[in-house]
């Protein structure tokens, strides 16, 4: 596998639906910790419409797919998350562009970066505020460093989820300067945030689209 | 979870449709838009929209129809709307004089407001955005969210409400409604956690003898918890980090909106009010506006919220100018 | 017990200082006998005097005002008002027009009303007693205590306060009062217990999935205990038992109140008020006006009673005619 | 002993007060079962002002001291149970009469069986309805029958108290007809009336001044 083709996308949003369907009161009970106890709720509204929508995607480019998510996103789920991965997915749609009819593992290095800077935009976010933000910059970048390493598409997409994956762990020990958990203050520490659990979600998710079918 | 409700799911449009059949003359529920209007819309005046997450009510949606707001885009339990939602409201109030966005300080509030404007900017459709962050809780600093905005929509959606109805332009609207936001501050306090449909728990655990200060809306717990104290305290509790943030003029005259969370009955929050009063009048100011109730709540957490509005002889009058809506109504 | 309460002995005379002290222009509260009064005393028309056990508010304190009841003499929490309190309350809303005692048929409720008649007969005072017995839990024989006073108290505080206020003479005050009663009927269903100041505990425990069918006010327990049911199941299981008593005739307009316990949040009201209308519908009946909300509760109790009044063209007048109360305010 | 003098009904309804306060929280559980759970803070209120009016009551005549119990009770209980003990009070009082020195034997039985009709005609209570008359009547009826037989003041006050408590607690076995415990329906079957404890307790004080001081 050297690049992601259409089917490839549908296939890895599809995992990515599953596992937040699966992972749903998880991802809620985390928000309860110290936010409004609905991310998993939220995220999932968003993930169904979004496997909706894959039924019928089949035959479009990976650059629309992604658009046709990020809208998706926005429009189903409100809240932070919504406008947030509603950017993270119109953002990679605007790096991957219209045209292309699989996605190069480069064009890829280039959309995470999109999207993890779509975050810092729409949210002021920065490194270490206990975000999305903090699986999704690890990600990217762990993903960009196996390539230039010479890295496989499947090994820079496996290095990117385990970034994803310890960037989550990592925000527990964060005090939250952004989203609904800033403003417990010091109890906002000792939990993951729920957003940055779920992008190493979409991560595992991309991970698993480069791995043998089981 | 002891609820009067059906599927967890359809909590928000089943609210919408009981609002609608109780008050028919004062609202109009758009069930494809997911949107609550005014039974009879207004014209040529400037519009107010809101929105925000349910749960929260009477806030907006009790506060559509003469006198306060136009139109409000509902969301799902404590998630803001999703930019559709804004931008059919928009569309739907927008009577040719302007559109105002009454957008509280809560990060998903503001991004979807603020991508329904993106969309809408396409049609050449603008709307002026009044951001209401009354919180004292959080510090006025980069190193969070920023203030919330919480007890001080209502006064808002009042008092820019009223001077839209009397046919003041855009400017002064959103100049009038800016006013407010600057003058008014709130601080809560929460006994217990709230149970969200979708849940089905308490959404947090607190000991029976704890409360907690610092809460806003949506059921997050807040930034201190600290033992249970007798309402004459709380009143104080409440009281002083509203002033000592606000800081009224020696004598001000002041409206006091002191709100329940929605799960405290309406005769706590009265005799609590009267520690409040009493505890503001020890401290020189002047009481000469109260509104007292649920308002601006969380579902069926126990609790209370203060917001203190420094009052001018203008806001004052637009705090009195007729109002008809389901939570609010006076003068007609 | 999480309550914004000072001492739990004083919780009646601190909750009517706060209300005195939100709404100076309506209420006047006498602390020396423990009444609440309007703040402008009505002159040369018939009184209304009510009260009864504390701990129902709204009921019947935040029904003080033009429009509606003179005086309010409200007792410890679940406690009828004593004689003397009675007899303030009485004199102190006289304006030579005759005075109305709208009395709930709770045992405790009529003996001292009746007794504090029997003293003031000495003085030659008289009142004329309305009894308000509309709850149809109860089989309206020799059995039980009768039919309980609740929701329909209300309706005849506002319809006979109106009468009042235009200055209907008091033998007609009366008869459209007994009008009221005589086409009113409630039922109610409670979620959870209340819990008294007193006791600082739940009256007494229930299950998460459990209700109890054919509860009144005061927080004792109900008739029936059921499993906890669907929003629009609710609805039924309170209009059946309503509509069955009353039998209103096909067609009927209908005056519908869904009165929250003082626990559950106002959404929830609104949720199952659209279930009721649309089961009313159903039945052939037409909901044309709506009053929803905490009006008749238990302290903190969650549930909600359903009272239905066939209405005619004089009631809906008087229903409609301006109050400007706490708790109801229209047209003014 | 043979008759009751005013320092002997003095120290019979500051016993009363005892008890009740003793007994409050328990007369309010009992409550609970099945009215409002306010019965012990009701006739705590009325008994702790009692006890306040019984210190000035020493230069008064016996049917004096029972009016203003009887007053006492109306103006500061309110519920069922003001109203009620109210009138157990006066009706003793009007038996008694204002010129009595002491309470001879038979005039208290007069007097018990006024108060126990007195329940009956504020509250159209009949025996078995599960009300403080279902402990009151059975006192008032063994006492007389306790004097015809020949007792003693005291074993006929024993009597009482003891037919006052069999009949408080045979109404756990009832159906409440009147009261609140009445809306209940068969719920009401089950637990002893409150009233009817509370009476007991009254019973339980008078037979108290009959016996030798501790
Ligand atoms: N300003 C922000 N920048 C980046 N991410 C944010 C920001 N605000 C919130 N988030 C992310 O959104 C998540 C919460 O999403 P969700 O619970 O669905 O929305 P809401 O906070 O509106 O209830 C947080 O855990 C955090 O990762
Ligand atoms: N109609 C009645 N006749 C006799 N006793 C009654 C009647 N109604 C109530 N009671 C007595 O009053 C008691 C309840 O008193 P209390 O709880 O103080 O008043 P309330 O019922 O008003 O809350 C009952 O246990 C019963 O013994
Ligand atoms: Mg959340
Ligand atoms: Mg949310
Ligand atoms: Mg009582
Ligand atoms: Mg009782």
């Amino acid at each position: 596998m050297e690049t992601i083709s259409t089917a490839d996308l549908i296939r890895c949003l599809a995992g990515f639906a599953q596992r937040v369907a699966d992972a749903r009161d998880e991802l809620s009970a985390l928000d309860a910790a110290t936010g409004d106890a609905d991310h998993g709720a939220n995220l999932a509204r968003g993930t169904i419409a979004l496997a909706a929508m894959l039924a019928d995607a089949g035959g479009q480019r990976p650059g629309e797919v992604l658009r046709q998510a990020g809208l998706v996103m926005v429009d189903t789920i409100g809240g932070s998350s919504g406008a947030l991965y509603g950017t993270v997915f119109l953002r990679m749609a605007a790096a991957v562009g219209p045209q292309a009819r699989a996605i190069a593992p480069e064009m890829l290095a280039q959309a995470l970066q999109a999207a993890a800077q779509g975050i810092t935009d729409r949210g002021r976010a920065r490194p270490g505020d206990k975000t999305m933000l903090d699986a999704m910059q690890p990600a990217a970048t762990a993903y960009a460093g196996a390539l230039s390493q010479g890295d496989s598409l499947p090994a820079a997409l496996r290095a990117a989820a385990d970034a994803a994956a310890q960037g989550a762990a990592a925000t527990a020990a964060m005090r939250a300067r952004r989203g609904k958990s800033s403003y417990v203050g010091d109890r906002s520490i000792g939990t993951v945030d729920p957003g940055a659990a779920s992008v190493a979600l979409l991560f595992a998710a991309m991970a698993q689209i480069g791995a043998p079918a089981p | 979870m002891k609820k009067f409700i059906n599927d967890p799911r359809d909590v928000v449009t089943d609210y919408l449709t009981g609002l609608e059949a109780a008050h028919p003359g004062v609202v109009r529920f758009d069930r494809d838009s997911r949107i609550l209007l005014r039974a009879q819309p207004a014209r040529g005046k400037v519009a107010l929209v809101a929105g925000g997450g349910s749960g929260c009510e009477p806030l907006h949606t009790g506060f559509v129809g003469r006198g306060m707001l136009d139109a409000v885009c509902p969301g799902a339990i404590f998630t803001s709307p999703v930019p559709r939602q804004i931008i059919a409201a928009t569309r739907a109030a927008d009577a040719g004089a302007g559109v105002v966005h009454i957008v509280k300080n809560f990060t998903g509030e503001v991004m979807n407001f603020g991508i329904a404007q993106e969309i809408m900017a396409f049609d050449g459709i603008r709307a002026e955005t009044v951001l209401v962050n009354d919180d004292v809780t959080v510090p006025d600093d980069d190193d969070s969210a920023g203030r919330r905005g919480l007890g001080a929509t209502v006064l808002v959606e009042k008092i820019a409400g009223a001077a839209a109805e009397r046919g003041d332009d855009l400017a002064r609207v959103v100049a009038i409604a800016r006013q407010v936001v600057a003058r008014a501050r709130t601080f809560s306090v929460g006994l217990t956690s709230c149970t969200t449909p979708e849940r089905g728990r308490p959404t947090y655990v607190m000991a029976a003898d704890e409360m907690d200060l610092g809460i806003g809306i949506s059921g997050s717990p807040g930034r201190d918890r600290v033992p249970l104290a007798p309402a004459r305290d709380v009143a104080r509790m409440l009281a002083d980090p509203v002033l000592d943030d606000l800081r009224p003029a020696p004598g001000a005259q002041l409206l006091v909106m002191l709100s329940g969370l929605g799960g405290t009955p309406e005769s706590e929050l009265y005799l609590l009010y009267g520690d409040v009063a009493s505890h503001l009048r020890d401290r020189g100011f002047d009481p000469v506006r109260a509104l007292v109730g649920n308002l601006v709540t969380s579902l069926d957490q126990q609790g209370a919220a203060l917001t203190i509005l420094a009052l001018d002889d203008e806001l004052t009058a637009l705090w009195d100018a007729p109002v008809h809506t389901q939570a609010l109504r006076w003068g007609m």
